[in-house]
């Protein structure tokens, strides 16, 4: 496979005060695939995400996008770059209506600002028209489209995770870190989150989840890497981790049990 | 299509509005509170500019009285003691104010709540102190008179029922760009700010630079609503620009709902109807022959901030929309943005 | 400027910052429990100093029977106004908090303006009016008393809060309510305590300072602010560095009048303490923002 | 919950409807003759404000028992304009162009009074101010329209000074409210010291509403000052009163006409004896002579008050009120019933300026001509010296 890498980290580490969350991890992530970091809680998954977003900055290491290193870019400018996530607690915005939130998403692929904005210039007008298309195209896409003029807490668990990732998705990413959308769906939700998340790597863009659901891990994933106490203990195909002697002792054992 | 429904009748009712705006002055019945209105939109240009920090952006603002404050001085000083042209003077004015805005908004915004709050009140009462000080420029707690009229060349706006014409063409301006701004990308972002910083982050937003730009875009309404007062009073002392008047806006932004544009012409109109003809009137009704109620305004105020605080944090304005709303379910449902 | 001036100085910047450190106590115990800041905290000090002259001199009442009297009704009004306005806007934003307690402050303060008019009062001096000198340097008693009972209470207040079980319960509220709950602490009732002591300390520096600085219904705004300063040098979470921060204020503030250091004329008073804060705040901004990052 | 709250708002528009629909209340035969007033009955000014409402009150209260002016019912519309000069303009433009009033009494405080100078000229409205500043009324070419009633500050500097030159005290420093009341005594104190061969040997200022005046008395203690004056209003000035006991004084202190009230003995305690201010009569009325041409005026006006609101409460601002309220109250006697507002008012101003000749008011006796818009004559103003919390004459 010559794909080429997408993502890459060198060394990655993060401590909170004395605790060390994430420690000297090497990743190396290639474009459209599917992968999925697992482990148990406090496995340093989360830490990940928010080191690869930029929420947090590196304590040792760097993240690479495309070969360029992040460590100085700040969280939004990484958007930019095509670097777009969900989060655990959906962090829908709720003074706006569902269509609103994804037309947020909407904003690193757009230009016009405050002065255009104040006066209503025919520049506003036509972007704001493209914007709104197209986010009705990403929520037709997670199949929200006749809820637009909702307000997303109105929403089902569900359907917000699926909000998320529609407003993700309009930022026209080229990786996307799913931050467990899987948790608390039922059975046939998770079954369109497969499909919905299969159509995305389709698409070209590489996913990253972070995910306690060994099943639709298993199911959807190209590309395995398991975590344990900020580090990393195995990678590889679905098939071969969950042959890993290393990742049943640390992880599959208990974890699957409370599954 | 509930959109187009609820725009439909925003519609409706700013057309309402304009035309009770247009007959004020000529109805007999309104006319003699020409004086009022004036005020009224003054003040509504000062609160749309704090409800875009407080209630889009989601930020806390105690000092918005200084930027008002700065905007008059800037006015009096420049066109009275320099004689500079009223219009320019203004015009310097709002673009000081908004640098000074600019400059300070950066370390200041990277603050939060409490915090906040606290730092914008200190920088509002420095100014103010400022203002009561710096007696040979500002003419000290005095304050000073003879700032001449707005004028364009023979035209002069020396007849409030010119100013009123000239204020409200500047309060409405400042609404509609308020409107337009929270209905689009910037205005998305703002709110996204509000919703959660690190999910707008996670967006492209550039946070802190538009928390500063939307501070910035208050402080220059807050100042050209500075200088039209003066030019309006045609004086100007310190007492308009303290911290209680800082918090009298923050009353009128609450009233009329922090995340709501028309709102804020609610709140003002309210909250100075208020203190200029009711309560004045309600204190003459109290009054006993040895006991004299002249706090009667301060303690009505602080009841609307907890009340409306405490049952409906929207704000009344939008209170009551929604309580309309509750009959009428079709008309005016949800949406935040109004 | 001779050395018993500077004394002079240095004494008269104690009292008022003593002052203030007794305010800002009271922001840290709230804040720390409640994480509010609470904006009427200087009207305590107010209401302190206006009920003492009120039930000393109206109603009669031997002076030490009202000083304790006007500190627990003004204890009440805390208590009050937390149930009130603080615990039934539960689910209110920061801002809104904020909001309701500015307009908890200004409603204390039309209220006592309307009740007890607009006149500046004097309650009676603790121990007499002949002042005492010591080293060139010239104290009023009641300026004594103020010094006293600062240390007096930062001491109650630390052995409270670190060697009984509510003062442990209160710590363990303000360092994490969730657990503190499921040791069967509950953080309402803490909240409440929280309050009522917060304004009892406050109504303390009103009831020590009135004699000496006079007050009426209005002097709550700046004290307010100048004991938010001494809390924010504190961190608000440390009371010693609290009551440091406020008697440091209030010299800086003595010396500059004093001395007349270029634009610190008394005209600036005020803005000193501001400027203080400003600067604290802005060192703190960036730590601050990384706290909530985090939490 | 959310109900109760809809339900406390109703009755708060209610409760304001009352009012606004009871405007005109008592209905006379005659029309009511309006006249406004704009007074400090709260914030920094509200210890002069509040006198001054509630003499005004009970005037209007008593003519219109005796029957109004000429059967026209007086009504007084009083606003408060909270010690702000910028609303005072407001509220005096407010009762120009909405309520129509023939004449404004007050405003309480010079920085009020200057404010609405031009508003008053443009309109071409009498007003009689309640602030001390002589700028208010003169240069009087330029106020046609404005008279005032208190002492001016030039008055109280002029009764202190030669006390002083007898005393043989040339040195003084001298401390003062950076107010626009505490300023304007500076400036006299500063102007007339020439004339009497006195010296400011200290400034030192303080701001409205501190509460520890001790580091400028401290370095005042450090001259070779014979004697301290004090330019503020009543609270202020105890606390000057207090530290420079505390700090052991032994120099006398003068204050201003502004601490004219019991509220500064109550505050200053027993540091207040000793302190020597000039002031109108009203506070030594029994000490003042049955020929004085004040004597019935004063007295008159003192049990009044006091019979309201209570032993001890008079005090010489609540009189400023009472002298401006009466001139505009002869005027209106005088007048025709059927004038135009216009003409109303240009009436009572040619009235109060030429027609009040040797008039005794509660401040002093007043002449006013085209020249002079106080025209009080010399001696109206009473050297008062506070010995054991009471006020005494120094004659």
């Amino acid at each position: 496979m010559s794909a080429r890498t997408v993502l890459e980290t060198r060394g990655l580490g993060r401590a909170f005060g004395g605790i060390i969350a994430l420690e000297n991890l090497d990743l190396i992530l290639a474009e459209g695939k599917i992968s999925a970091i697992i482990g148990p809680n406090g496995a340093g998954k989360t830490t990940l995400f928010n080191l690869i977003a930029g929420v947090y900055s590196a304590s040792s290491g760097q993240v690479l996008f495309k070969g360029v290193p992040l460590n100085r870019t700040p969280a939004h400018k990484r958007a930019t770059m095509g670097i777009a996530r969900t989060f655990q607690h959906v962090l829908l915005f709720s003074n706006m209506t569902v269509l609103e939130n994804v037309m947020a998403g909407q904003h690193p692929r757009s230009r016009y600002g405050f002065f255009e904005a104040a006066l209503r210039l025919p520049k506003a007008h036509r972007e704001e028209e493209t914007i709104s298309l197209k986010a009705k195209q990403y929520l037709n896409l997670v199949g929200l489209g006749m809820y637009a003029d909702r307000n997303p807490l109105g929403l089902p668990l569900g359907q917000q995770k699926l909000l998320t990732i529609a407003r993700a998705m309009a930022t026209e990413p080229k990786l996307l870190l799913l931050d467990e959308p899987g948790a608390g769906l039922n059975a046939l939700e998770k079954q369109g989150l497969s499909e919905l998340i299969r159509r995305i790597r389709d698409m070209g863009i590489t996913i990253i989840l972070v995910e306690h659901d060994m099943d639709l891990v298993m199911g959807i994933a190209e590309w395995v890497i398991v975590l344990d106490s900020g580090q990393k203990i195995a990678e590889g195909t679905a098939s071969q981790i969950q042959k890993n002697k290393r990742v049943i002792a640390a992880y599959l054992g208990d974890e699957e049990a409370i599954e | 299509m509930l959109a187009r429904v609820r725009s439909k009748w925003t519609w409706l009712a700013a057309g309402l509005l304009l035309v009770l705006l247009i007959l004020v002055p000529f109805v007999s019945l309104l006319s003699p509170y020409t004086g009022l209105m004036i005020f009224i939109g003054i003040y509504t240009m000062v609160t749309v500019g704090l409800c875009l920090v407080m209630g889009y952006s989601g930020q806390v603002s105690l000092g918005q009285s200084a930027f008002f404050g700065i905007g008059a001085y800037f006015s009096a000083i420049l066109s009275k003691t320099y004689d500079v042209n009223p219009w320019l003077a203004m015009l310097i004015g709002a673009t000081a104010t908004g640098a000074f805005a600019y400059v300070v908004g950066f370390p200041v915004f990277r603050l939060r709540g409490n915090y906040l709050a606290m730092a914008t009140l200190g920088l509002g009462i420095i100014i103010y102190i400022l203002f009561r000080q710096l007696g040979q420029y500002t003419g000290g707690p005095d304050g000073m008179a003879g700032i001449p009229y707005l004028s364009f060349g023979g035209f002069a706006f020396d007849t409030p029922f010119r100013r009123y014409f000239l204020i409200w063409g500047f309060c409405l301006a400042t609404l509609l760009i308020s409107q337009n701004i929270v209905n689009s990308r910037t205005g998305r972002a703002l709110r996204a700010i509000h919703g959660s910083e690190t999910a707008a982050e996670s967006l492209g937003i550039n946070v802190s630079l538009y928390k500063v730009k939307i501070f910035v875009l208050s402080a220059v309404f807050s100042s050209l609503a500075g200088s039209l007062f003066v030019h309006h009073l045609r004086f100007v002392s310190p007492q308009p620009f303290d911290f209680m008047a800082s918090v009298v806006i923050v009353v009128m932004a609450v009233t009329g709902g922090l995340a709501s544009v028309w709102g804020a012409i609610f709140g003002a109109a309210t909250i100075r109807i208020l203190g200029d003809e009711i309560l004045p009137r309600l204190e003459n009704l109290a009054t006993l022959k040895a006991w004299h109620v002249d706090y009667l305004n301060i303690i009505i105020y602080a009841l609307l901030l907890i009340l409306v605080m405490i049952f409906v944090p929207q704000g009344l304005f939008l209170g009551l929309k929604d309580a309309i709303g509750r009959w009428q379910p079709k008309l005016f449902r949800k949406g935040s943005k109004s | 400027m001779s050395l018993d001036q500077f004394l002079q100085y240095l004494v008269s910047g104690l009292s008022q910052g003593s002052i203030y450190a007794l305010v800002g106590l009271g922001f840290t115990l709230i804040y720390a429990v409640t994480k509010i800041i609470n904006f009427a905290q200087g009207e305590f000090v107010m209401l302190g100093g206006m009920l003492s002259f009120v039930l000393i001199r109206s109603a009669g009442i031997p002076m030490v029977p009202a000083l304790l009297l006007s500190i627990i009704i003004a204890a009440a009004i805390g208590a009050i106004m937390y149930v009130l306005a603080i615990r039934s806007a539960k689910k209110a934003s920061g801002v809104s908090l904020i909001v309701i307690t500015i307009g908890a402050a200004i409603l204390i303060r039309g209220i006592a303006g309307e009740v007890w008019g607009v006149d500046a009062v004097r309650p009676p001096f603790f121990t007499g009016n002949e002042t005492l000198s010591f080293l060139g340097a010239r104290i009023h008693p009641q300026a004594l008393w103020i010094i006293g009972t600062t240390i007096a209470i930062t001491i109650a207040l630390h052995l409270f809060l670190s060697h009984t079980m509510l003062g442990k319960a209160l710590k363990a509220c303000s360092v994490n309510p969730q657990a503190a709950t499921l040791v069967g602490i509950d953080p309402r009732a803490m909240g409440l305590i929280a309050f009522s002591l917060a304004a009892a300390l406050g109504a303390i520096g009103g009831v020590v300072m009135a004699p000496l600085t006079l007050t009426s219904y209005n002097v709550g705004v700046m004290l307010g602010l100048k004991g938010f300063v001494a809390a924010s040098i504190g961190g608000f979470t440390s009371p010693l560095a609290t009551v440091i921060g406020g008697i440091a204020v209030g010299v800086i503030e003595s010396l500059a009048v004093g001395v007349g250091w270029g634009p610190f004329t008394s005209e600036y008073k005020d803005a000193i303490a501001l400027v203080i804060l400003l600067l604290i705040l802005l060192i703190r901004s960036g730590r601050l923002a990384a706290e909530e990052r985090v939490s | 919950m959310r109900k109760w709250f809809y339900l406390l708002l109703a009755a708060l528009i209610l409760a304001a409807a009352i009012p606004l629909a009871g405007c005109s209340s008592e209905k006379a035969d005659k029309a009511a003759y309006k006249v406004g007033a704009v007074f400090s009955t709260s914030g920094g000014y509200s210890s002069l404000g509040v006198p001054e409402q509630r003499t005004v009150e009970m005037m209007v209260e008593e003519i219109n028992d005796k029957g109004g002016i000429n059967g026209h019912p007086l009504e007084v519309i009083v606003y408060n304009d909270e010690s702000d000069s910028t609303k005072t303009l407001a509220l005096t433009t407010k009762l120009i162009e909405q309520d129509q009033v023939l004449a404004i009494v007050g405003p309480t405080f010079t920085g009020g009074s200057k404010a609405i100078l031009d508003a008053v000229k443009t309109a071409e409205i009498p007003n009689i101010s309640c602030a001390a500043s002589v700028d208010i009324v003169t240069p009087v070419a330029d106020r046609y329209w404005v008279f005032k009633t208190p002492q001016t500050d030039v008055q109280a500097v002029r009764e202190i000074y030669p006390y002083l030159e007898e005393a043989g005290i040339t040195t003084i420093a001298i401390i003062t409210d950076t107010s626009s009341f505490g300023q304007g005594g500076k400036k006299y104190l500063d102007s007339e010291k020439g004339n009497y061969g006195i010296s400011i040997v200290r400034d030192e200022t303080f701001t409205t509403g501190d509460t520890n005046m001790q580091s400028q008395l401290t370095r005042i203690k450090g001259t070779s000052a014979q004697a301290v004056v004090c330019w503020a209003t009543d609270k202020e000035s105890a606390i000057v009163a207090q530290d420079m006991k505390t700090l052991g004084f032994s120099i006398p202190l003068f204050c201003s006409h502004g601490v004219a009230t019991k509220a500064f003995i109550e505050q200053a305690g027993d540091a207040a004896n000793g302190v020597i201010l000039p002031a109108g009569k009203l506070l030594v009325v029994d000490e003042v002579p049955k020929s004085d041409p004040q004597k019935k005026v004063l007295t008159e006006y003192r049990d009044d008050y006091e019979d309201i609101y209570g032993e001890g409460t008079v005090n010489t601002f609540g009189g400023h009120a009472y002298d401006a309220l009466s001139m505009i109250v002869m005027a209106l006697e005088d007048m025709d019933e059927d004038l135009s507002t216009k003409d109303a008012r240009a009436f009572i101003r040619n009235y109060v300026e030429n027609d009040i000749k040797d008039w005794p008011g509660t401040g002093g006796v007043f002449t006013m001509s085209p020249t002079d818009h106080l025209g009080m004559v010399p001696g109206s103003l009473a050297l008062i010296k506070i010995e054991e919390g009471e006020w005494t004459w120094l004659q």
